[in-house]
């Protein structure tokens, strides 16, 4: 199945287990079923709680807050993650604000869910990885659904708790088959998976490689590809360290990682400079002082709009041979 | 023992029984005001705004002792509406509230002692002192100091009530300097759209902070919630009694049904925070004649008036001992 | 050489020398319809909106191709009000647009080279394909795919040209969807108080991206303009004359004045981007009834029509023929 | 002079020397001045480029946006730094865009002052530090003011320059004293005054000092006082870099101490986790990696909201005290 009938599916799923679950967003309902479909079929079962929405991000989040204030599980669907701008002040002064200070109180457990991500020539105001804007919030939790996860999993554990969450979805993994068909690589999960799992993915036992990489998202799902390539044509062993939650992180993993390759690559397709890497980096450098033989390089995008023309996005963007020359650089 | 302020009835406590706010009525109780059962209404109202008005001024005094720290933003000379149209309301209505809360929280709950302890930063406030005094939270009743996104808000609490079939309706006091805010226009729209038992209630007091209406305000506030397809009642006044009856009329109006506005022109006598008030002394002095308490305290009979006075300014007065003594 | 489309007249040129604009009209001439001066007004415009439907047309073929990739919005069906608006402005005025723009660019700069070579994601492209076909830039024309957002930038065009003394106006188009952001709102309010030179057209078509107006709004939008003390004209045309004639009163009202809205009722009939329709194939349908070139073709004589659309279609032509080679 | 009336004055120089100036806020206007008395005066003495506003943040930047598109250069004040959520979608998707977008051939160079900082119990919504999460957005220079630099210096550069900047001032430095009384600390200015400089100060010769310590704003004025009583009373010798701009980093004087020094401490008001001081240590420590004795130390407040009561407050955000312990470990 494709990853965005996948989180339908997790979606819809949710609707019926919970009733407490409202989804709204714009242009979601049926027939359309949302811009990237993820919702197509869920208004039609469930059209009290499947809500196209007016062009009003601020207003939605903001309504979605009251739900959820009331008890409700609403999830948002903003239809490009550059549009979050517009949800910034309800998620950063009102969604996380409101348990905190009313003292535990009150709960506010939205979920906002978009598509992030280039690689398909909709331009500067279409393409951005935004969530770098939304880490460390206090009081928030972004998560990033890839190929490599089950979101139903997480969903279910986010309607368990009452933490706000950004979940951060990706363009070209919509199409892409679900599960992630990883072949001969090694996957590792936590034990008792948790909802918000950090999967290890290597060639050959962990112990063995000569680099930890940790990515999220589709970048992840690229990186996991090469950890196989590399692996089979040129024996460079890696880890692949990829957490679903990316703020707060659980760092252990990555710790654990470092401790037996000494050596870390971030990567991650939004814009460099005060990325999620940066503080991957700053935590790692700091725990793993010793173990480190070299500094931790964090691979990001070039720190510039990304350009509607695909051989000047292509340029813009990490991709695939960034990350490679990285790897060779670095393992 | 003494009460502060009431909007307490039979009814509350009916329902408060199957309700969350059972912890909030407990916890507060105190220095709730269930008033006599031989309590008028007028007398009701008046005990009910005299005890904001008092407790608010006793605010003021306590951040010149420098008692209190921060900021805080009082209602004096605006309590007609946070008493008139509340009253209306049941425990399971919500209602949200903005940066001038005071009010509008001791007409919701009658817990001064809460308050009061928050805005003192104590550990038994409200919201054990993190939110302070303009993010009050408890069950029925939240407010923050972000203006315009509270809207939104508060039709996200209708439209829960709306999916879970009651008649339960939400009600959100905003300013008229907040309707510079465009998430209000956007809630007014999907309010309006999706028919969600939200009444906002606009205290058009003619300024915003240190700017008058004409410097930041064009057409009509009316006009706006018209064009979103809100039916509109405005009046211009004071008299807890006129606010009461309209709102009463609207409270009803919103239940089970769509949205609605109430736009109350009125004044705010105080500074904006604690030292900032700019207006022309004249203009100022000139609201003062028609204060809602002076406009009501007629319809109260002396001993009662009395009686109101003196209990309320007891019961204020022991907790800011207590407090005081905890302090010391 | 032949022209594709025309915003030009004497005027434009005698004020184009002492401004930026002259750069933009000197690299886009080559495609620019000056027409004869023999040209009557209805030719012009059946060229205008002529050159738009098959420049449009064009582009959705070559997406088919699979020469363009990434997404675009056309304006098929919409092209009268590009037309009608913009042959009132002056180089000084701005045009401010959003994700449907190519109708509005062309009729504003004729630059049909700039724009085709943009949206391939050339480097001649007006833009050197950085923009690509929502976000178009050049002396006098900016757009923005993000919704809402350029109403409130529009406005600070206004606002300069206030400042400046200048009688400039500042033309922002906007959709009825878009209607749904809080800062069109914000703008509203601010263009009013400062009675900036801003004229907001609304290409009300009914229907946003998948979404009928049912479902997304609220109230009415003429009283949503007249509520922030925006006066408005409302039409509900395809024909261009019409909206040329009204559109005109309106540039000339706002011309050293304040804020004016401008509401034209029109309909898309093409995909709301590539491949994305899911409205009733009769509604679609009933429209191609209305559809601005055959409402206006009446006017053009026969043997004017089809040298306009020969030479259009040439022109068009041409650039692919010469792109597709590069390409090649 | 009060560092508010330096920045006023700083501001009415700009009218003056440039009619291109327009200053647009809430409350600006006299007799009131702003909610921090910043623009006292201005209004009175240019009536047309000095605009009180309606309470619309996302609108006035807007505006603002189109001014400066049109060659003019707009100064937007919000009120409180925490309402700088309500212009993240105008500063990310269109302030920052248009020049970009447009190949160059539009400028958009907006101004945007604000006041950051708790420590006057103003409670969670108006007491927060949020410049983290504008760091870091390609084509935006983030510069913090305090009273360790002149600010006329920094608006002449921007107005010379075409590029978006947010200015964060801070509450607390309103009332002092500007300039920074620095006694007998020895200051070092780049040479050549750019109008952004990085200040360097230390009570004895860098080559001389255990410690790099990199703040701005108030929290480097703090710092200040510390390197001053910590040499005297404790002959503890660190150097203090203080940046005037913090986004993008000029890291060449942060490197230079820390080439000295072998240790580097960052210190910042903001919550932590992706803070500024993360992506300062993500990048010292790529740049001097074996001149490091120990790992970078990132000092910022607790991921959690600013509690109203004081004493909460002081508890929760970073203070004399726990950058007087950070120190001690560290140098
Ligand atoms: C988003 C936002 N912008 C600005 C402020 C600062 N502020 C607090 S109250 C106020 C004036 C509000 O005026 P109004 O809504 O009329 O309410 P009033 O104070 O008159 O009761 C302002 C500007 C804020 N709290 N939130
Ligand atoms: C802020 C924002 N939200 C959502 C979108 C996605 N989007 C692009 S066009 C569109 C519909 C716009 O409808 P309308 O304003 O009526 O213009 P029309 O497409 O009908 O011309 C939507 C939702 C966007 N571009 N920007
Ligand atoms: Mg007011
Ligand atoms: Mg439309």
């Amino acid at each position: 199945m494709i990853h965005a009938r996948v989180l339908g599916d997790a979606l819809r799923e949710c609707l019926s287990e919970d009733p407490r679950v409202v989804i709204m967003g714009e242009d979601i309902a049926d027939p359309y079923g949302g811009a990237f479909k993820v919702t197509k079929g869920l208004s039609t079962e469930f059209p009290d709680r499947v809500r196209t929405t007016p062009i009003s991000e601020a207003g939605i989040t903001g309504t979605a807050a009251g739900l959820a204030l009331s008890g409700y599980r609403p999830v948002v669907e903003v239809m490009f993650g550059d549009f979050l701008t517009l949800t910034f002040d309800q998620i950063v002064n009102h969604i996380t604000k409101y348990p905190s200070m009313s003292a535990g109180q009150a709960t506010c457990p939205v979920i906002v869910r978009t598509p992030m991500g280039g690689g398909r020539g909709y331009g500067p105001t279409h393409s951005q990885s935004l969530e770098k804007y939304f880490l460390g919030i206090p009081h928030l939790r972004v998560l990033a659904a890839s190929t490599l996860q089950d979101p139903l999993e997480m969903f279910r554990t986010l309607l368990d708790e009452d933490d706000a969450a950004l979940v951060i979805e990706h363009k070209l993994l919509y199409p892409r088959q679900h599960p992630e068909d990883l072949g001969a690589l090694i996957v590792r999960r936590p034990i008792g998976e948790s909802g918000f799992p950090t999967v290890r993915i290597s060639a050959v036992p962990a112990g063995d490689c000569s680099l930890t990489i940790a990515a999220y998202g589709h970048t992840a799902v690229m990186v996991a590809q090469l950890v196989d390539r590399l692996a089979v044509e040129e024996e460079i062993f890696v880890e692949l360290v990829v957490p679903t939650q990316i703020s707060p992180l659980d760092w252990q993993p990555i710790e654990e990682s470092v401790s037996t390759t000494g050596a870390l690559l971030t990567v991650e397709e939004g814009t460099r400079g005060w990325s999620w890497g940066s503080e991957v980096a700053a935590r790692i450098h700091h725990s793993c002082f010793s173990a480190l033989r070299a500094p931790v390089e964090v691979l990001a995008s070039a720190s510039d709009i990304i350009p509607s023309a695909r051989q000047l996005e292509d340029r813009m963007l990490v991709g695939v041979s960034d990350i490679e020359g990285a790897i060779r650089r670095s393992a | 023992m003494t009460y502060l302020v009431t909007i307490s009835d039979a009814e509350l406590f009916e329902l408060a029984g199957a309700d969350l706010r059972v912890d909030a009525l407990a916890r507060t109780a105190e220095l709730r005001l269930l008033g006599s059962p031989a309590e008028t209404v007028d007398e009701r109202r008046y005990r009910q705004m005299f005890g904001i008005r008092r407790f608010e001024q006793t605010l003021l005094d306590l951040f010149d002792e420098g008692l209190l720290s921060g900021t805080t933003h009082c209602c004096i000379g605006q309590e007609a509406d946070a008493v008139g149209v509340i009253e209306h309301l049941r425990p399971d209505d919500h209602v949200f509230s903005n940066h001038r809360c005071h009010g509008h929280y001791l007409a919701r709950t009658g817990d001064a002692r809460g308050l009061l302890a928050e805005i003192m930063g104590r550990a038994d406030g409200v919201c054990a002192g993190v939110g302070g005094s303009q993010h009050l939270s408890t069950p029925g009743f939240t407010s923050n100091g972000v203006l315009g996104g509270t809207v939104a808000n508060a039709a996200g609490i209708a439209m829960a009530a709306q999916l879970a079939h009651s008649d339960a309706i939400s009600v959100v006091f905003v300013g008229d300097g907040a309707l510079g805010e465009g998430i209000v226009y956007e809630t007014l729209n999907l309010a309006g759209l999706w028919q969600l038992p939200l009444l906002v209630v606009c205290e058009n007091n003619g300024w915003a902070q240190s700017t008058p209406q004409r410097d930041n305000l064009s057409g009509s506030i009316e006009d706006r919630f018209q064009a979103f397809g809100f039916p509109v009642r405005s009046v211009a006044t004071t008299d807890v009694r006129v606010v009461a009856d309209i709102a009463g009329q609207e409270v009803a109006a919103t239940r089970g049904a769509g949205p609605r506005a109430l736009v109350i022109e009125t004044y705010r006598l105080c500074h904006h925070s604690k030292n900032d008030d700019n207006r022309p002394e004249e203009e100022v002095a000139a609201r003062w004649e028609q204060e809602p308490l002076s406009v009501h305290e007629g319809r109260v009979g002396g001993p009662a008036r009395s009686r109101i006075e003196q209990e309320v300014e007891l019961a204020i007065a022991e907790l800011v001992t207590e407090f005081r003594e905890d302090g010391s």
